[in-house]
């Protein structure tokens, strides 16, 4: 008996008794002798609450977090901010512990959260459609990549080398399951080069996915790619940060068929990558190919309004092996976050923080590119990070910065083996402008020891 | 007279409205911080401006809380009332998780943080996938995959590359009709046919069927074991032997896992890959449909395939403390299924849970798991049996499946009649219609969490509905009648989509 | 048939069974930590030792969670609904403020760390103080007190030993019959004899019986200002000369501070001790009857009685910067009124409040308070002011009086039936009953973080009652209907009390 | 307006309209001109959510707290685990916002907890009747005075010197109020003297107030000091730290007519000292003298099983001036965390977290005592905290100690001055034997760094 199962000894004598065996053993005799373990799981010994609260405490010390450093680091998941109702809301028991609301009757406030939930995606994407979430922002791009495939059955999908380098591999990865070749774009001067997209068309293309703001942090010509797909009748796929989406135009608006992307910057927090969500919306043309669950409007027999799962014909639990994606959990909790969020920021809000990021992000880079040995990698416009150019070793820069108390950004070379000089600086609402000329500080500082060491003779 | 609206119960007066009908134009709850930096017109070309803003709602903080505090008292939750939705494991969510998840040093970690910055994070996740190793009696652990359905992509994913490696172009993969959707559903998606495999009379994978399907154009066998009938395959060492024969590998769906820990591992009955729901077994709370996460075992020959990338241990030549690293390069790997390296929140919950109970603790999940079955299935074949005989066999593991179809034909009502009845007695009914090969199923998972006056309780609930039904089977044909809101119109939401609010 | 059990909601079919009924022998959710020293027997002396343990429950984490999350199901809350519950101030509480309050650095601060380690905390007790001080146009501020009631305490005590040092011996303190009853309560606990002053035509004052009751026998004079009816007292600059005069201290309740703020200071009225309710103004959650907190401000001549300690700041003769102390050496302090240095938790949870607001914020507050209450009071009046009226004046500040005498009288329904039947309309009532001075008094405080479409629903909810009354008074008599009980037998429980569980 | 608060300008003109006023400050006109404030509120202007939490960040982190030191503090609150279930509890809406249950058939929840809480509190102490709380323990200990002095009108109360200082002097303050003269009882070898206590006893005695255990961590004798008390008619009050009478006999049962106490230790933070509970028991003879909230059991009419606030006779909003308390608001919701801690702790954990206390105060009490210029301080049994002698200066020593992240305890000179050189040590289930061990070495290296100093000729 542990703290959460509770069979007191009388309670096992009946309980067997009602059974009619002599012991729990005996309930495991379907077990054949051949595929059973005969000796204790090797694990370490059972711990009261407190010791496993010390534990968990000792590993998170063992990190430095966002609370520990002054941090510029994106690349894809951003500390903003996680306002406090969203804790509270995502904590009460009525939203953190029931199972996908597979009885709509007693399930009405997870239905409606869907609901809302889809409507203020659609509303950001410029996408009448949107589904209840997805797992995350790079599997999404790989299941758009499918609903693409079943809507036209094409054999390439063009991808921009601007997506994600975690979008692009969990494409790859996908597409070999569902037998699709992917192709990359290369960018000019930090977007996707239009001219080598439109050389790579043709009509054996599925899709072209693009990603608004690209890694690089620049703004893409969403339309532009879009119509070059459409020429094809290939699908326009925008990947997008959608707090951006408070200042840039929706991916919707400017032709694209289906807008999907992390939802980590709507109200949930870093969690060294998860849980997040994905969110995922098309065209109506679309509708019944999308993946996941998708919540309705209806009503009641006594004609009162209410919410189901619909359109589950295209779902792996009625569809099987024809459903349109084998998703099932997928990330309610934290699109509810994420839709509180969105309530929370509002119509006004939203535009206001993201222009607040834009300004800051111009001034941050006006400042940093300002100092010695450090310049833009791209002109491009940029909302919430850019990509810069060190005259130093880019490792070596961000470990003096670390140790002034600041991390400095994501390494580009980690990922962009033509830019190892490269270094990707992401601002939210928490970095202040003091805070970004601390950056400034460090950074110039950095660079100038490194480069300094690099002139002494070896 | 008594209540506002004849018969109607308060919440069910309350129209549904949404947010976006709450509030006002100008209301607000979020303030801006100030801009401290100089303003710059024109930083966004006029075309990629966006013209018009996202029509968010406007409401107050207030407003909000209220709203979604509203609606959150209209779901049913396990910390409410039992939850035996079988094949779901709806065990008891300790708090401890939530609150060791929330420590800023793991939920506030940046993804793309300097490994040597994030030595607690991989370390955690490091014992992790030694301790779902040693569960699952497999080597090798990825932890990357965010649910079960993920998992098995990833595991037949495993699958293709394995065979591509030795040159091999299978076409098949092998699924009982006992299989969850996500078997299937996910076969089709890593571009293999589904060759259903018959079940036996016990039911039991059909070894004859088996062997006859099994052939060199086969990639693998998908098995839920116990089943999704919740009876364990007397055979599975046969079955393992006929698709090893054949090349191909097994793959173990791991969401009945909560049946066996400490009496079975998959490693040991000859599986080769495997996947965990941690959301199920390991108790990270479903939130209403997500988050999971469905880390896999596999053995040393799926191994070099694993996803990147691995989170690694290194002793230090100067025998030091190890550190730990994440190894991205991998050649044979499938690549990534996802970004970053998996859901971390979710692994620190699993951490802290296997902490807590210990291997023991995990053993006596499995007992009592197994035990509370039992009982159950024992109490209501006494009670109800004859209207709702057990599917297969006599007695079961984790979960059983009953057939509703004597009580169709004796009193009138349907599975999902007694289902929607169950509502008025304020508990959330079995998993119903599934699994697919028993007619009017009824699949109940009570788990280990619940105690035996719970149990009762359920039995009583059911029986009272039963006899009910003989003296009136519209009673639970037109239940529920004291939910939020009644039976409602699935049909005609799939028929004419509303999928938003129109503003 | 609809329901299980006649009209009755799912609610009230439950029977109400406590924690003790609950679980079984053997059951438990704490799991205790090994013994690492060794085990030593008899250090108690057996005569000393308990001889049978204290029967408390028996049960599982997920028992214990369950039982209390569905007892929390039959409270109504704020977050789920109107609360316009007079003089108790029932506004919005920021979950900004729980996230704060919950820091390790806040929470786990031990109560006797050393001041040079705890500078954070006395810190933001000496900024909170500042800020009380400034809000109530007093310059001196202790945070001691636990809540209003401790705070009036302190204040008669402080009372007591100001006229102690100036060797008088006075024994009366006045309150007016619309003062809130831990007024009259305080002062007899204090030792003093309350006297009661009059009222005149508007509800404020008699000035002319406070003037022959107000001599040198009289300590204090108590006073809400607005007073508990929502009036601001128009002669209040007279009544403080009165009281000084007679050398008498004038005391201010401040659970109505949240009418004023930005527009008068009782300081500036002339009071000399002020006490706040945090719990009220600041937007402490209430907790289903507290914590709160009840710091109280006073001017210098007050000042030498406060308790100790007072948090002090000190500027370091080299200039650096401050450092923040406790100041134990307060010769005559009336001394302490609690352990340690208050109510921490919620100082932290003001102190966000007020850095939340600002001073403008502060002033929105207590002009959207008046201006819902007017507009309030203006729709009831328009709707159902016959039945209903005002009970003084024309207007009010953030909260009014009405009286049901005429309703009682011509429909036959009591303020109290009416309250009642609020419950089946999800709002949570006013005030009922007091102040003691209205009839049948309805004391209706809607808060300034309500919307008007709330404040509609409230007007229509009072008027469908009223209108439901006049063709059928039965109904309000016998409601509620919808709640988790109906009407309680309070004189059976005063009669034969039983205030724990049997067992 | 603020996010707190939503007149919208459409809002404002109907609700001025409906008023009848032009502006909002025509509201205000009934305040005098004489008392109006003609500036601004003197404010720093209002932050946004994000920059409040930093700044209640930036405090946090001036303190160190338990989570930052290995603390041997005590003196009336200590630093036990509070179980998850108690924060998430108390955390729920239904409990932390509703206003005191005046309306029984809408706070039901809130009632049973108070019932189910005074129950809890019955069998703790041994004592029929609790109170549904008060504010803490050292006011709960003036209120118990209180409650002696409407009993029998006595004018005298004795008082253990090993009751806590804050109790005495919380005692002292209030009963100058209503009018009772304090004595204090000194101690002998770490208890009440009873010889002593004898000696002053005499029929005006309104009550004898002890503390269970006492100041100094010792073990009373309840049984000898409340037959010394009720030999003359007086009531026996016992202050207790309810953890501990898991192990020592219910005050109940051995004599004392009231017991009551803080209650922090009770699944309560430390907080820098509150919100706690104090919690207030007594015989049945006082049950209508008691302060405060008492639920009862009682029936709806339907006959169903309800709660109510009973005895409400005795309290101010009934009763006024003839109140027997003014307390109004208290600590239900502390009071809640303490009944959910009790339920989670159950029968047969209470005395198994008391037994490993006491065996690790025992063992900590004997290590220390050990050391060279270390020694016990009294020789009484002892159950959770004990006190020390050092020959050192003891707030030298402490710093020492600080300097290697442990807090030592409390010095016991802060209150008594006859301990100039006394240290009280208190235990809980979080200070392991390591977390001893470690204390014994630093405790040890940092009274003999003092001695060598004090031994150098200055
Ligand atoms: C037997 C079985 N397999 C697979 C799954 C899919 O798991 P997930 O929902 O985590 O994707 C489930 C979940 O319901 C299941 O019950
Ligand atoms: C006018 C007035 N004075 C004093 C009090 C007492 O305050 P507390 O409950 O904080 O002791 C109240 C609380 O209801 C009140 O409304």
């Amino acid at each position: 008996m542990s703290g959460y199962t509770g069979v007191t000894q009388e309670d096992l004598e009946i309980m067997l008794g009602a059974i009619g065996v002599a012991s729990i053993d005996e309930l495991f005799d379907s077990i054949p002798a051949g595929v059973r373990l005969r000796r204790p799981i090797d694990l370490p010994p059972g711990l009261p609450e407190q010791a496993v609260y010390a534990e968990l405490r000792r590993l998170a010390a063992r990190n430095v977090s966002a609370e520990d450093e002054i941090t510029f680091l994106g690349a894809g998941m951003y500390d903003h901010y996680v306002p406090s109702i969203v804790d509270m809301l995502m904590s009460r028991s009525e939203f953190l512990t029931p199972y996908t609301p597979y009885q709509p009757e007693i399930s009405q406030g997870g239905l409606q959260v869907m609901f809302e939930y889809q409507t203020a995606i659609s509303e950001l994407t410029g996408l009448p459609v949107s589904n209840a979430s997805v797992y995350e922002g790079p599997s999404a791009v790989g299941a758009a990549a499918y609903l693409a495939k079943l809507a036209n059955r094409r054999p390439r999908v063009l991808v921009s080398r601007g997506v994600h380098p975690d979008s692009r591999a969990t494409l790859q990865t996908l597409a070999v399951g569902y037998g699709t070749t992917v192709e990359e774009i290369a960018l000019d001067d930090g977007v996707t080069d239009l001219d080598a997209l439109r050389e790579a068309m043709g009509d054996d293309v599925s899709a072209v996915i693009l990603q608004q703001p690209n890694f690089l942090g620049a703004i893409e010509d969403v339309a532009a790619i879009a119509d070059a797909a459409h020429e094809h009748g290939a699908l326009a796929i925008c990947a997008a940060d959608p707090l951006t989406l408070g200042v840039l135009e929706a991916p919707g608006n400017q032709g694209a068929d289906v807008c999907v992307g992390e939802g980590q910057t709507l109200g949930n927090r870093l969690d060294f990558g998860g849980p997040s969500f994905g969110f995922f919306a098309a065209t109506d043309a679309h509708i019944r190919r999308m993946p996941g669950r998708i919540a309705g409007e209806t009503t009641d027999v006594d004609g009162r309004r209410g919410f189901v799962l619909t359109l589950q014909t295209r779902e792996q639990h009625i569809r099987r092996e024809k459903a349109t994606s084998n998703i099932c959990t997928s990330q309610a909790l934290n699109a509810l976050g994420g839709v509180v969020y969105l309530s929370w920021l509002g119509r006004t809000g939203i535009t206001e923080l993201a222009e607040l990021m834009l300004q800051r992000t111009h001034y941050a880079r006006e400042t940093l590119a300002a100092l010695d040995g450090v310049s833009k990698l791209h002109d491009r416009p940029v909302v919430r990070e850019f990509a810069l150019r060190l005259e130093a070793p880019v490792d070596k820069v961000l470990d003096r910065c670390a140790a002034a108390g600041i991390n400095a950004g994501y390494r580009l070379g980690r990922t962009y083996d033509e830019h190892p000089d490269g270094l990707l600086v992401a601002i939210t609402e928490q970095r202040t402008r003091a805070d970004i000329d601390r950056l400034a500080d460090v950074l110039g500082e950095a660079v100038a020891a490194e480069r300094a060491t690099a002139q002494v003779p070896a | 007279m008594s209540a506002l609206d004849g018969g109607a119960t308060p919440q069910q007066r309350e129209r549904a409205t949404t947010i976006f009908e709450k509030g006002a134009p100008g209301r607000r709850a979020f303030i801006a911080p100030e801009l401290d930096v100089p303003q710059v017109d024109g930083l966004i070309p006029a075309g990629l401006r966006r013209a018009a803003p996202p029509r968010l709602p406007e409401a107050t903080e207030p407003e909000i809380v209220r709203h979604y505090v509203n609606l959150s008292k209209r779901n049913f939750d396990l910390d409410s009332g039992f939850y035996p939705l079988g094949s779901c494991t709806m065990k008891h969510n300790p708090r401890l998780h939530e609150r060791v998840a929330a420590l800023p040093g793991h939920a506030r970690l940046h993804p793309a943080q300097d490994p040597r910055r994030a030595q607690g994070a991989l370390e955690l996740m490091y014992e992790l996938q030694g301790a779902l190793a040693e569960i699952a009696g497999l080597p090798h652990v990825s932890l990357q995959p965010s649910a079960g359905s993920h998992g098995e992509l990833a595991g037949v994913l495993l699958t293709r590359a394995y065979h591509a490696d030795r040159g091999e172009q299978r076409t098949k993969v092998l699924t009982p009709d006992s299989a969850h959707g996500t078997n299937p559903a996910t076969v089709t998606m890593a571009g293999y046919e589904v060759v259903k495999v018959a079940l036996d009379a016990a039911g039991g994978v059909d070894v004859d069927d088996l062997r006859a399907k099994a052939d060199e154009s086969v990639a693998c066998l998908m098995l839920t074991n116990p089943s999704t009938l919740g009876i364990f395959d007397p055979n599975i060492e046969e079955i393992a032997k006929i698709v090893h024969d054949v090349g191909a590998t097994l793959y173990y769906d791991g969401a009945n896992l909560n049946a066996v820990m400490g009496y079975s591992r998959p490693g040991d009955m000859g599986f080769d890959i495997v996947h965990f729901n941690l959301h199920k077994t390991f108790t990270q709370p479903h939130g209403g449909g997500g988050p999971g996460a469905g880390p896999i075992a596999v053995s040393d020959r799926i191994e070099p395939y694993l996803p990147r990338p691995q989170v690694v241990r290194r002793e230090p030549a100067n025998g030091g403390p190890p550190t730990y690293d994440l190894d991205e390069d991998r050649p044979k790997s499938i690549g990534k299924l996802r970004g970053f390296q998996g859901n971390y929140g979710v692994f620190v919950r699993t951490y802290a849970y296997i902490r807590s109970l210990g291997g023991e603790g995990l053993k006596d999940v499995s007992e009592v798991a197994v035990l509370n079955a039992n009982y159950l299935l024992a109490r209501l074949r006494e009670r109800v049996g004859e209207h709702l005989p057990l599917a297969f066999g006599e007695r079961c593991m984790h979960e059983f499946v009953l057939s509703g179809a004597p009580m169709k034909k004796e009193l009138g009502i349907r599975t999902l009649d007694l289902a929607k009845r169950l509502l008025d007695h304020g508990m959330h009914p079995p998993t119903v219609y599934f699994p697919l090969v028993v007619d009017e199923a009824l699949l109940v998972e009570p788990t280990e969490t619940e105690t035996r006056e719970t149990l009762d309780l359920f039995v009583e609930a059911i029986a009272a509905i039963v006899e009910e039904a003989a003296a009136d089977p519209d009673i639970a044909r037109n239940a529920p009648y004291t939910t939020p809101v009644r039976r409602l119109d699935e049909a005609g939401a799939a028929k004419r989509p509303r999928v938003r609010e129109t503003l």
